[in-house]
């Protein structure tokens, strides 16, 4: 059970890691990312299972095409939207998802995909010790996520292009007058935030199965995200952690169908008690 | 009644009316179930137009209200009260359940708002769940419980022309009831608050009272046109409310144009036709039926997110900025280049 | 004048879009026309789009091969996504098009409630195609509304009558696996449970997995560590394909049974390649070769169904008897003489007896049919290939009387 | 508009008009020239478009509703009319704005490690260089920005703009809200930089009499046009300059209030 926790946490932490770029930066909670996430598992999928080349070539193969659609998504999406109120901007997000979900609809019109079964992938449980026995899949996905946000904490803590995006997200145009290309900045952050996200949906369709519903997984991920303060990346592990362990526990011992509605009530939990979070700085909230 | 002053309304309103009477007696049984469905939708946009529209509040939590009005409704009809008392009883259910959901929303602004309300809505959703599987004759409700007929005491709602009559008639109140809440004090205080509420706490608006306020008529308003739709339909499943239907109502206000009455009357209109015409559409092309079904369902769903966000990128102001700006040619028509100012309705 | 003209517009181009769409029905004459709406889209559209394709691909071949007495039949498809109010639409204008004789309605239990009240009121003969809603579940049994199966209570009785057959002999934990879907949960909780306690199982419990929950790795480890030794999942696709590859993943020695008339279960039973994996199932196999099975993997290839086969069977067998009454209602056929037709039809050509494992009639008082033959698929590592662990269970249709509240 | 000192002049505004909303005009007519490695002053009371004409030239966003309908400004030569922020910034011309100069979540190494540009080009300052340009800066490199005091913002938010290496410095209210003190450490600070470091510097200044004191050439601002602009030692003798921008009594004592309102509607200025 302790991996079932550990893995969902990973997830969460992973996604919630792609929130939390994408608003730091451009000040915009991406409604998109779980659709996002949803169709980069069935193209990567699909890439690796028409062109036959190795399955584990979903991860990085996902993660560049979520980079580049994150760029293009932000300069013919989000950079038109620069002027307009904050919750435009969120609504053509929302817009984006459900494009995406039509032009799944086309190609895989819905059908859940078993990626393990089917392209004949060894995904069977490894047992570490005693307790606890995760699958293959399971393992990379939590060395992966925390490799990835540790190296994201390193980034906008230490490297000089995480200081400025860090600097665009609270200011563009004082950024902008110091002479960073705000632009590229921006489109870099929803970069990283989709090639994250795509490479967490390969990830996780591989662990799991492809299917329309899996974009679910995202929406419970904003939660994580914003219960660990929506600009704050340290904050995202315990929050996830808390979401995850609540949502299994409750799951094997009262009753699995409350498991679903459990993030969504430590949301309505968190947004009374603390709005900005477990360490989101308290006046973000303003700036909403 | 300065809403008919001039006499080009008056003499418009009664074409209008006369129009709708004869309508149900020309049209045929699909057409007026077609009117039947979008006046439906109507009412509920013109609700959640109320709180995102006027008072700025984003909400993805309409179909939650509109499902607890359907259910509030299946459980006070089950007890033998007569229709017109049920739905008023949805109503009233509706507006404190906006209360409560109002209060704590209170303290958040701008996005969190949206994240509650898609919190409230998973909520709603799990206790629908349980109230439907956990019934003694729960299992006579495998396809959802039964409504009983909707008679108003002199006459019984069986019949599309009946419906299309009563439905009419909702309408219209609905659309006075929001026009004059519009000249109100009430709604001035909402723009204010959907602007910059900054500013309009700095002016002395109340804003906890007024964001409480457009909390609780709009959810009243949105459990009425849940129950009138569960009556229309004659069963209530839980299947039916899920998170898309909040966002098509939501891209109705946002399409249609923010704190424009009228502006909903489009985009409900809009967003509830377009798949009857898209699927008009493939017949009139003869597609084949392989096309068909392999083409038609993403269609829908693509072309409802392409225009949402054509919208929100090119046409801020929505379906009624561009109706503005068409009556506005009209109006000046000799004379209008391109105005600077659009007078604003 | 602002508003007025505005809502003139506007009420001119709603009548317009709503006349165009009403207007257009198919004037031909010499062509049956069958409405078929179904759930294509939104999350129930997986498991209804691949029935819809196969009454499509049917009626291809149906219209290559001379038609119906001699005449094409024409399909007009509507998505009603899942929504009961785009389903009475649909039925409304099918019943605008003049000349019009039956719908084929592969939707979900959401959307039944909504649409046989208006099909009472029209008396538009109906085929519904998934599993029968038991004649006693609101709405009565319409005069116009079959249902070419049985009803699905009768189906979770007899997955834990499979299952006993199946563990001949060996003492029973059971533990159930189904769906937060009000049809679902209830079939599991109030009917199989107390079922299979009666016939001596010991129920460890039932777990109600919700809609959206793609991982059933904890559950199903749940039951492993309570020692359960049997699991039934009757519930939706993607939840008893989930457990069958937790199943698979914990290397969990256990009795698995679900049901394959939903699509996708037996080609994920072929990949797992797992024998404790069994499925209970309507149909025979589409590998079985007969002739029936020969027409379905032809027509398949011919008109592009791009699902896998083995989901065809279920679209097929509601296709095959909407053709039997159209050829036994002749032409015209007006849609009261089709009622009465369907009243009396008996489909026992070898087609269906060797497709359904019986023939398809229909009982008068809840139109499902009389009896129906079960068969379970299990995996032989032996001979590599989906095998016949039980065959033809027969299990007769119950009389739901519906209880006096 | 002639300036008086030799040598080419580095920036020049010619005839600007600024327009805000479609509606709004703020500037008009505005000529100016900041020669090279001098301190220009643009002197004026609020509202006059001290403030649009230093934006104007360091280039305004897109997302702004506000744009240039009439005039050039040459940097160099050059016209960087409608140029994109940054790069105007990356030209050499350093923008420090009157409110939000600073990222007050960063920290003060972090503010300035964020402006330093990518390629080393020649003229670039090294973060060393700044810091004994302010030394109090270097006390406290770890603080949070949004913790110092008005002076060390003003500090760090020119030191930032100086990592970049401009040859032209704009500043906006650089004397605003400081204490005397500091603004003595500050005027002290920039003439060094125009000595040292051959850096032109434009700026912004309510106060006239610092302004005199510090700059070359100064210019006087009222309602969005340059009302007059000389030397200091020619300003000095301006009589109307004294009176109205300096404060000093005139022989017939203080005046009268509604003398002050006379003098608005009398427009000696615009002779």
């Amino acid at each position: 059970m302790l991996a079932d926790i550990l893995v969902l946490l990973s997830i969460y932490a992973l996604l919630g890691a792609g929130y939390v770029i994408v608003y730091r930066s451009s000040r915009v909670l991406n409604f998109a990312y779980p659709e996002i996430f949803m169709v980069s598992a069935y193209l990567g999928f699909a890439i690796v299972a028409t062109v036959q080349i190795d399955p584990h070539a979903i991860f990085p193969v996902g993660f560049v095409i979520g980079v580049v659609a994150g760029i293009l998504i932000y300069l013919f999406l989000m950079a038109p939207m620069a002027g307009q109120p904050v919750f435009a901007a969120v609504l053509v997000t929302i817009g984006l998802g459900i494009i995406l979900r039509g032009l799944v609809y086309i190609e895989f019109t819905g059908q859940s995909i078993f990626p393990g079964s089917e392209l004949g992938v060894d995904n069977s449980t490894v047992d570490i010790f005693e307790g606890l026995s995760i699958t293959r899949y399971g393992l990379v996905m939590v060395v992966a996520s925390l490799a990835i946000i540790a190296g994201l904490l390193l980034f906008f803590r230490y490297s000089r292009l995480g200081m400025q995006m860090r600097a665009a997200s609270f200011d563009p145009k004082l950024a902008a007058y110091r002479g960073m290309n705000i632009h590229l900045l921006f489109a870099i952050a929803w970069g990283m935030s989709l090639g994250i996200g795509a490479f967490a949906g390969g990830l996780y369709g591989m662990n799991y199965q492809i299917g329309i519903a899996i974009s679910l997984v995202g929406i419970k991920a904003l939660v994580v995200a914003l219960v660990g303060g929506m600009d704050s990346l340290t904050g995202l592990v315990p929050a996830a952690l808390i979401v995850a362990a609540m949502e299994i526990l409750v799951q094997r011992f009262i009753d699995p169908a409350l498991s679903e509605v459990i993030p969504f009530i430590v949301l309505v939990v968190i947004l009374l008690i603390r709005p900005w979070g477990l360490l989101g700085t308290k006046e973000m909230i303003d700036r909403v | 009644m300065a809403l008919f002053d001039t006499p080009y309304r008056k003499a418009g309103m009664a074409l209008l009316l006369g129009v709708g009477l004869i309508l149900p007696l020309v049209a045929g049984n699909q057409l007026l179930h077609i009117f039947n469905l979008t006046m439906l939708v109507i009412v509920g946009a013109l609700a959640l137009n109320l709180l995102t529209g006027f008072a700025g509040q984003l909400s993805l939590g309409h179909a939650a209200f509109l499902g607890v009005g359907g259910y509030v409704s299946h459980f006070v009809s089950q007890a033998g009260i007569p229709f017109p008392l049920v739905v008023l009883a949805a109503t009233a259910f509706g507006g404190a359940l906006g209360f409560l959901v109002g209060a704590p929303a209170l303290r958040l602004r701008g996005l969190y708002i949206v994240l509650a309300t898609v919190g409230f809505h998973y909520i709603v959703l799990y206790l629908i769940h349980v109230y439907q599987s956990s019934g003694e004759d729960s299992i006579l409700a495998l396809t959802g419980f039964l409504m009983p007929e909707a008679d108003l005491g002199f006459v019984v709602l069986d019949s599309a022309v009946r419906w299309f009559y009563f439905l009419g008639g909702v309408l219209i109140l609905t659309t006075a009831f929001c026009l004059n809440l519009a000249r109100t004090r009430v709604a001035r205080a909402w723009i204010a608050l959907r602007e910059r509420d900054i500013t309009a706490a700095a002016l002395g608006i109340n804003l906890a009272v007024y964001k409480l306020k457009a909390f609780v008529v709009s959810s009243a308003l949105a459990c009425m046109a849940g129950s009138l739709l569960v009556y229309y339909l004659g069963s209530v499943s839980a299947e039916y409310y899920t998170l898309d239907l909040a966002v098509s109502y939501l891209a109705m206000v946002v399409i249609g144009g923010y704190g424009s009455i009228f502006g909903s009357y489009l985009g409900a209109c809009f967003i509830a036709l377009m798949p009857f015409f898209i699927t008009w559409l493939f017949e009139f092309f003869e597609a084949s039926p392989r096309t068909q079904v392999q083409l038609l369902v993403p269609s829908q769903v693509i072309v409802f997110g392409l225009v949402m966000i054509g919208f929100l990128i090119f046409e801020p102001r929505g379906l009624i900025g561009i109706w503005r700006r068409i009556r506005v040619y009209f109006e000046l028509w000799p004379l209008s280049r391109s105005i600077l100012a659009v007078r604003r309705d | 004048m602002r508003y007025i003209q505005s809502f003139l517009i506007l009420t001119v181009a709603v009548f317009l879009t709503a006349w165009g769409s009403d207007r257009n029905q198919a004037r031909a004459a010499d062509q049956y026309i069958l409405g078929l709406s179904g759930v294509m889209s939104g999350p129930a559209g997986s498991s209804y789009l691949p029935m819809v394709e196969a009454i499509r691909v049917y009626f291809e071949k149906v219209n290559d091969q001379g038609g119906i007495n001699g005449r094409k039949v024409k399909l007009i498809i509507r998505d009603s996504a899942n929504d009961p109010l785009r389903a009475v639409a649909d039925l409304k204008s099918f019943a605008d098009t003049d000349g019009l004789n039956a719908v084929i309605f592969p939707s979900t239990s959401a959307t039944v409630g909504a649409y046989t009240k208006e099909s009472r009121r029209i008396s538009m003969p109906t085929i519904y195609v998934n599993a029968c809603y038991p004649p006693a579940t609101p709405p009565k049994p319409n005069p116009e509304f079959f249902c070419p199966g049985i009803s699905t209570l009768v189906d979770a009785f007899t997955i834990v009558d499979l299952l006993f057959e199946l563990m001949k002999g060996k003492k029973i934990t059971l533990g159930f696996v189904t769906s937060d879907v009000p049809g679902a949960r209830i079939a599991a909780q109030k009917l199989m449970a107390p079922y299979a306690a009666k016939k001596g199982a010991k129920v460890v419990g039932v777990a109600v997995a919700p809609v959206p929950m793609m991982d059933l790795v904890p559950i199903t480890r749940g039951f492993k560590d309570k020692g359960v030794n049997a699991i039934i999942s009757y519930t939706y696709t993607h939840h008893m394909l989930a457990t069958a590859e937790a199943v698979g993943k914990l290397n969990y020695d256990v009795t698995y049974l679900m049901a394959a008339n939903i699509p996708g279960a037996l080609t994920q039973m072929a990949q797992l390649k797992n024998p404790n994996i069994h499925a209970m199932d309507h149909f025979s196999l589409v590998s079985e070769d007969k002739p029936v099975h020969k027409d379905i993997v032809a027509a398949a290839k011919k008109y592009g169904y791009d699902f896998p086969v083995s989901d065809i069977r279920f679209g097929w067998r509601a296709a095959m008897v909407t053709e039997a009454a159209l050829k036994a209602c002749g032409w015209p056929c007006s849609r009261e003489k089709l009622v009465g037709v369907l009243n009396t039809l008996k489909v026992n050509d070898p087609n269906m007896v060797d497709l359904n494992g019986g023939p398809v009639t229909f009982t008068k008082t809840n139109h499902t049919s009389p009896s129906k033959a079960y068969r379970v698929y299990s995996w032989s590592t032996a001979k590599n290939a989906l095998v016949t662990s039980v065959d033809w269970f027969v299990k007769q249709e119950m009389d739901w009387a519906p209880r006096k509240k | 508009m002639e300036n008086g000192s030799s040598g080419s002049a580095l920036l020049e505004v010619i005839g600007l008009e600024v327009v805000y909303h479609r509606a709004v005009t703020a500037v008009q007519g505005v000529s100016l020239t900041a020669e090279e490695r001098s301190i220009t002053a643009l002197v004026g009371t609020n509202g006059a478009g001290k403030s649009t004409t230093l934006a104007a030239i360091a280039g305004f966003m897109r997302a702004e509703d506000v744009r240039i309908t009439e005039g050039d400004v040459l940097f160099d030569g050059a016209s960087i009319k409608g140029r994109r922020n940054d790069q105007i910034s990356a030209m050499g011309i350093g923008y420090v704005p009157e409110r939000e100069k600073i990222f007050p979540t960063l920290s003060v190494l972090e503010n300035l490690t964020a402006c330093r540009p990518r390629s080393g080009s020649d003229r670039a300052m090294s973060i060393e260089q700044v810091y004994d340009l302010f030394p109090r800066l270097a006390e406290r490199p770890n603080t949070i920005a949004g913790y110092l005091s008005g002076g060390e913002r003003q500090m760090l938010a020119i030191s930032m703009a100086l990592l970049g290496g401009p040859r032209l410095l704009l500043i906006d209210e650089m004397t605003l809200g400081l204490a005397p003190i500091v603004v003595e450490s500050l005027v002290e600070t920039v003439t060094r930089l125009r000595d040292e470091h051959n850096v032109t510097i434009l700026v912004v200044e309510q106060n006239a009499s610092t302004g005199i004191e510090m700059a070359d050439y100064i210019y006087v601002m009222e309602n969005g046009r340059i009302a007059f602009d000389g030397p200091p030692d020619r300003l000095l003798q301006h009589e109307d300059f004294q009176e109205f921008y300096l404060g000093m009594e005139r022989e017939g004592g203080r005046k009268h209030y509604q003398d002050v309102k006379q003098y608005r509607r009398k427009r000696r200025w615009f002779g």
